[in-house]
């Protein structure tokens, strides 16, 4: 047990602010960078302060390009999903991203490609950050066999198991136990791979949460708990979830090193899950980041987002990760338009090919619930 | 238990003004009755206040009686539907909301060890008397976890009482003598009837929970369904009308008890039953129907009694799959005709 | 999916030496062959370690294994069995014990949401070759919440596949084709049975999960029944033989997917049924057998199919209570009787 | 949120020592009597310290006097099960508490009569200690009509409506919800009552456990959460139950004031149990306390006990609660040895009473499945 895992003494707030962060803080943007992980119940400051200047041939910024082309990608995906679903080509309950994406882009980022993502029903940004094709999850979106769960799953489950992408899953904390399954399954086979399970501020209320979250401990799981604390759960907010609104610090009870990030700032999440990613390849056991990010649109399709005010999304939209992102690397608002439009023809060529593709035949119904016989039982 | 609760007395005077509403507004005029006639009652659940519930029957209920008595819980539904079971114990007259019966699997245990069976371990100490509320059913493509029919597990449990309101009617008058029971209820409302809208006719004098309903008339097969496959058992009687075919249709209403009686009565009648069920076809609740009839009618039976059930898999997400592991009317003409023979 | 899980050669050379072992003991060879046999199988549960198991199954299997294999579990039901789901889709072949199946209601969620569905609801990319095991049944005098029979609501879940041994052999060669099925299997113990004694068959050679086993001809009635009540419906058609009456019994061994063609097959032979479940009457398996030899064999019956079931209340703690509830062989002798009749 | 619910800063024991504390150190016997509420982390002395010389009228004398004899009541009357199980008179399952009596003593004796308590099926300490009748707990034993639940019940489902003792439940954790429910029944009716529930050191590992802390402590509900952390959970010791063994420390992180008390020292478990109902009824919200003791025999009748150590066992036997309390009130050998005689007679008359008793008629067997409709359904 790591003495950094314990709980700080310092009460945390209770009630926390519902604003944002404050941006442009020139101290904190450097304690961002030097991004060290925090101690349960810290607040790791914001990280957008001036851009770092830097050649363009250099690794560190064409990786930053890469990370904001990735979360306009996922804005843009999504953007059109809520187009088509207003359209009533894509149905179902249909959960956007938009807002958080620096934490799904910033997570996956520090994840080797042979470890595991357990995801929610909130996924398009982590599957498609996972790097599952844009086309293959469109098609999911619109219930094709050239879906990347042949369309039986829909939006709320995008499972890739070549990528290791393994939901997708609309139980909330449902994923969790699975998740820590995976990771024992490594464990006990001797591999050194990671399993990261995103779940929501919400789902920490449930049972399995704290379940997985004590066996996980308890069992030194190679886990990465990523909780994206977004201060609602649908329209409950954090304060009346859980008494105790400091996340990080109620995970650090289970003895583990836990901590929180700037979820909009998508260097800093970047930097906290590698750090995490080390201690946990280096046998420490699970870990836990409390993401701290806010989603710009209703809960789902179906929602009329009663419960915020307007005042409040305006102020964290002031701090979206991709503009965040922008101005710290200096990618002019020219060039940002330029990447959106790539973009959008990615996607444009998805939507095209997923209206194109075949639907699974009616005679295929049941399918999949049992394992054909001349698969392979034993990989 | 049958008969007490029938002969309750209706806890307000009957509504003599007929209106049209949906569903869901049936659903919220019976929550607001409720609350505003016991101060007992509250409404307790994930989103029930300012969002209004996941499928907006409690929008408003928040402004109108307050954060004491509408109450958002966390997301625990072991927690908060055993709290239901304790605050019901402890005096209160709960009404807990699952928002989906796919959750609800995370307070069986509460569920079932405890609000179904505490008054027996106790001897008859204990009565539980908190309502279980919770959305149902399939075609709205919400996929594999969140459309699924259980009824049939919570029908089975000795200790509960067991509703399906598929009316405007149903849904708002079965609520009061939900509550006035002294044992626990649960509620499924089929998530496709929300929109549903109609007339509603004044509250029958002695609205009971005890008896299924016979919908249609008719002398060539029973139709006996409930819930969400109420109004295609309907739509397949005008079709098997068309045909020659006179189709009687049972609302079972009240999953448990079951009214043999009233089944009964509609095959000696009828001879020939279709039982349709959204759940799986495999160890549900048209097994136990059919098994029924046959122990009760079995020398009054012509045909095999058919069975059109939601087919045994998870609910693809595509509307055409979807379509294909649901009912529908079709389905269930064509089982009325291999019946008819 | 039958098909393949009969045919696949039986992991290991068959046991040649017949010897004397209760149903513990064969559980527990089965584990330790399992485990000697392949790496990838491991036990986790609550107490399966030095305990040796809430009923001693396990009993020096950690000492032989070792706890990296053999592992205690906090009391933690979704979270070890959900663990044990994640583990198999990681590439092991978790064996996951949970004390009973009263207990199992707090991993229902995981069991039914992800074990049974992920492969549908993945397109068919994720098998999920996990088996759970559970202690099921009353008659120990345990009361409400420690007897119940849920063998039924599992038996009703697309996705899985649902074994009852009932005797040595199957207590002792059922194991080896669970681990081998690529889907999730879930395998009730009943209570009563663990200190039944008898000697061990040598392992027949394509040891298989697909099929009910006729464990007694006769051509006057089938009584179908599976787990802790075959040793009834035995003593029942000893009791009935006697009386001149010639009953068959069935052992259903495979729960899902039922064994349609072995039922009909006996039911064409006596044309008449007694079904003996020791779970509740209403909405369990006895309707759901009852209804498909209605629906396969209708013209064949010469009397309504019996059912002699548990009755619907939670176990009560007194013995002559308990004996009431529970279905005794004097219990099927009278439905025979009346089925002849 | 009161700071003393805080986790303490310093890191707990992470293999805690099975060993008894000390017993016969002063200083600690005097830090029992002054007794004060502990942070959460902190154990608490024991204070088997020299008898206090106490004139015998005098009201404190005759309460701790009442206090032993509740113990050697139960002690007596479970020893007699033990005996009535290996006779084959009493069946099922059944939980011996010898050992743990001054926990279920000790928090009893602080709530006041209309306080509601949940049990676990390791109940008959409590349930004698609320005043159920010795002869109405025995014939629950024979499952006689006689019996607190009729006998339907048994070992297990010991219930008593009128004196507010809500079972006897079987499930795990089982019981947390419903005394939450309970709880939030007074609150919400504006009563000044208290519920306690009484849950193991194993149940805390369960969700049901997780949820009810968060409720409880978000809708600050009249609950006693009293821990019994007898080292085990059948056979499986702390350290393989929990990554966390300070146990309060984990409670306190859902921000409920929580402490360890020694639950050997009647004493030192009705005052820390005092202060957490002062607490409560105060409207402070929940409180938990960790009662720390040791089973003297197997988890069950059905338990070989091959997971303990003999010395183990035998060491905390010296600090048995009843030896402890008789020598701190300077109870001699003689008067214990009465005290144990008065307690056979009344064990003796109940067991002869149940074996006496009539049993359920068969034709009832169906009867409390649903509330006869005679029943007033709204009391
Ligand atoms: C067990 C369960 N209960 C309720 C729901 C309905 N539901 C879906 S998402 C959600 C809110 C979850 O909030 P959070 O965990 O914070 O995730 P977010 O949606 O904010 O990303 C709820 C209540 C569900 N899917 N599963
Ligand atoms: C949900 C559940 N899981 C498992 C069991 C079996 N079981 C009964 S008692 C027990 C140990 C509980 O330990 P603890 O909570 O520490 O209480 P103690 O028995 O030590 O007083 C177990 C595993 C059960 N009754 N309920
Ligand atoms: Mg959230
Ligand atoms: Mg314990």
């Amino acid at each position: 047990m790591s003495p950094s895992g314990r709980p700080a003494a310092k009460p945390a707030a209770k009630n926390p602010s519902r604003k944002p962060p404050a941006a442009d803080s020139s101290k904190a943007a450097k304690a961002a960078r030097n991004a060290a992980p925090r101690r349960a119940g810290q607040r790791v400051a914001p990280s957008d302060g001036p851009a770092a200047a830097a050649a363009p041939a250099d690794p560190a910024t064409k990786h930053r390009s890469d990370l904001l082309a990735q979360m306009v990608l996922i804005r843009r995906f999504e953007e059109r999903c809520v187009e088509l679903y207003s359209a009533g080509t894509i149905r179902g309950f249909v959960h956007v991203y938009i807002g958080e994406e620096a934490v799904g882009v910033g997570v996956t980022s520090a994840l080797s490609d042979d470890d595991a993502i357990v995801s929610t029903y909130r996924e398009h940004g982590h599957a498609l950050a996972r790097g599952i094709p844009v086309d293959a999850v469109m098609a999911e979106m619109f219930g094709k066999t050239t879906g990347c769960s042949r369309g039986r799953g829909g939006s709320m489950h995008i499972f890739d198991a070549r990528r290791r992408f393994y939901g997708g899953n609309a139980i909330v904390g449902g994923g969790l136990p699975l998740a820590a399954g995976l990771a024992l399954a490594d464990l006990m086979a001797g591999r050194e791979r990671v399993t990261c399970c995103f779940f929501g501020d919400g789902a920490m209320a449930e049972g399995e949460f704290h379940e997985t979250a004590n066996l996980a401990a308890l069992w030194d799981l190679p886990l990465l708990l990523a909780c994206e604390n977004n201060l609602y759960a649908m329209g409950t907010p954090l304060e009346h979830e859980h008494a105790q609104t400091d996340l990080a610090m109620r995970a650090a009870s289970y003895g583990m090193p836990a901590w929180a990030v700037d979820g909009m700032d998508v260097l800093a999440v970047e930097n906290a899950a590698r750090r995490a990613v080390e201690g946990i390849r280096a046998g420490n056991g699970p870990h836990f980041l409390e993401l701290r990010t806010y989603r710009f649109r209703a809960h789902s399709m179906y929602d009329p987002d009663r419960y915020r005010e307007k005042a409040e999304i305006e102020q964290w939209k002031k701090r979206d990760p991709i503009k965040l992102l922008a101005k710290r690397i200096g990618v002019t608002a020219a060039a940002l338009d330029e990447l959106a439009h790539q973009a959008t023809d990615v996607v444009e060529r998805a939507v095209a090919a997923a209206q194109a593709a075949p639907s699974e035949p009616v005679e295929d119904l049941l399918r999949f619930v049992y394992t054909p016989a001349e698969t392979e039982a034993r990989p | 238990m049958t008969a007490k609760v029938d002969a309750s007395p209706a806890p307000h005077p009957p509504a003599t003004s007929t209106a049209t509403l949906t569903y869901r507004e049936a659903l919220r005029e019976a929550l607001r009755e409720a609350m505003a006639a016991d101060e007992r009652v509250f409404l307790m659940g994930e989103d029930v206040g300012k969002y209004g519930g996941s499928f907006g029957v409690s929008l408003g209920l928040l402004e109108q009686f307050g954060p004491r008595r509408i109450r958002d819980t966390p997301l625990s539904e072991a927690a908060f539907v055993g709290a239901g079971i304790g605050a019901a114990i402890g005096g209160m007259r709960p009404i807990v909301e699952i928002m989906t019966v796919n959750f609800s699997l995370l307070a069986l245990d509460q569920i079932l060890n405890n609000a179904a069976t505490l008054l027996h371990m106790s001897g008859g100490q204990l009565s539980v008397p908190v309502v279980i509320r919770m959305t149902t059913g399939g075609g709205r493509q919400l996929a594999a976890q969140h459309s699924r029919s259980l009824e049939g597990w919570y029908a089975s449990i000795p200790g509960i009482r067991v509703l399906a309101p598929a009316t405007i009617d149903d849904a708002r008058y079965m609520l009061g003598p939900a509550l006035a029971d002294p044992d626990p209820v649960v509620i499924f409302e089929h998530g496709s009837l929300y929109n549903e809208s109609g007339t509603l006719s004044p509250r029958p004098p002695a609205f009971g929970l005890s008896s299924a309903a016979v919908r249609r008339t008719g002398h060539d097969v029973s139709l006996i369904t409930y819930g969400g496959s109420l109004g295609k058992a309907l739509d397949a009687a005008d079709t098997l009308a068309a045909e020659g075919v006179s189709a009687e249709v049972i609302d079972l209403r009240v999953l448990r008890p079951l009214d043999d009686a009233t089944i009964a009565a509609s095959v000696g009648r009828t001879h020939r039953a279709v039982i349709i069920d959204e759940g799986w076809r495999t160890g549900g609740l048209s097994g136990e129907i059919a098994t029924r009839i046959a122990e009760q009618a079995f020398y009054e039976l012509d045909a095999p009694v058919e069975r059109v059930c939601g087919a045994e898999v998870a609910i693809p997400y595509p509307r055409h799959l979807e379509d294909a592991a649901l009912p529908q009317a079709a389905d269930i003409v064509a089982a009325a005709r291999r019946a008819v023979g």
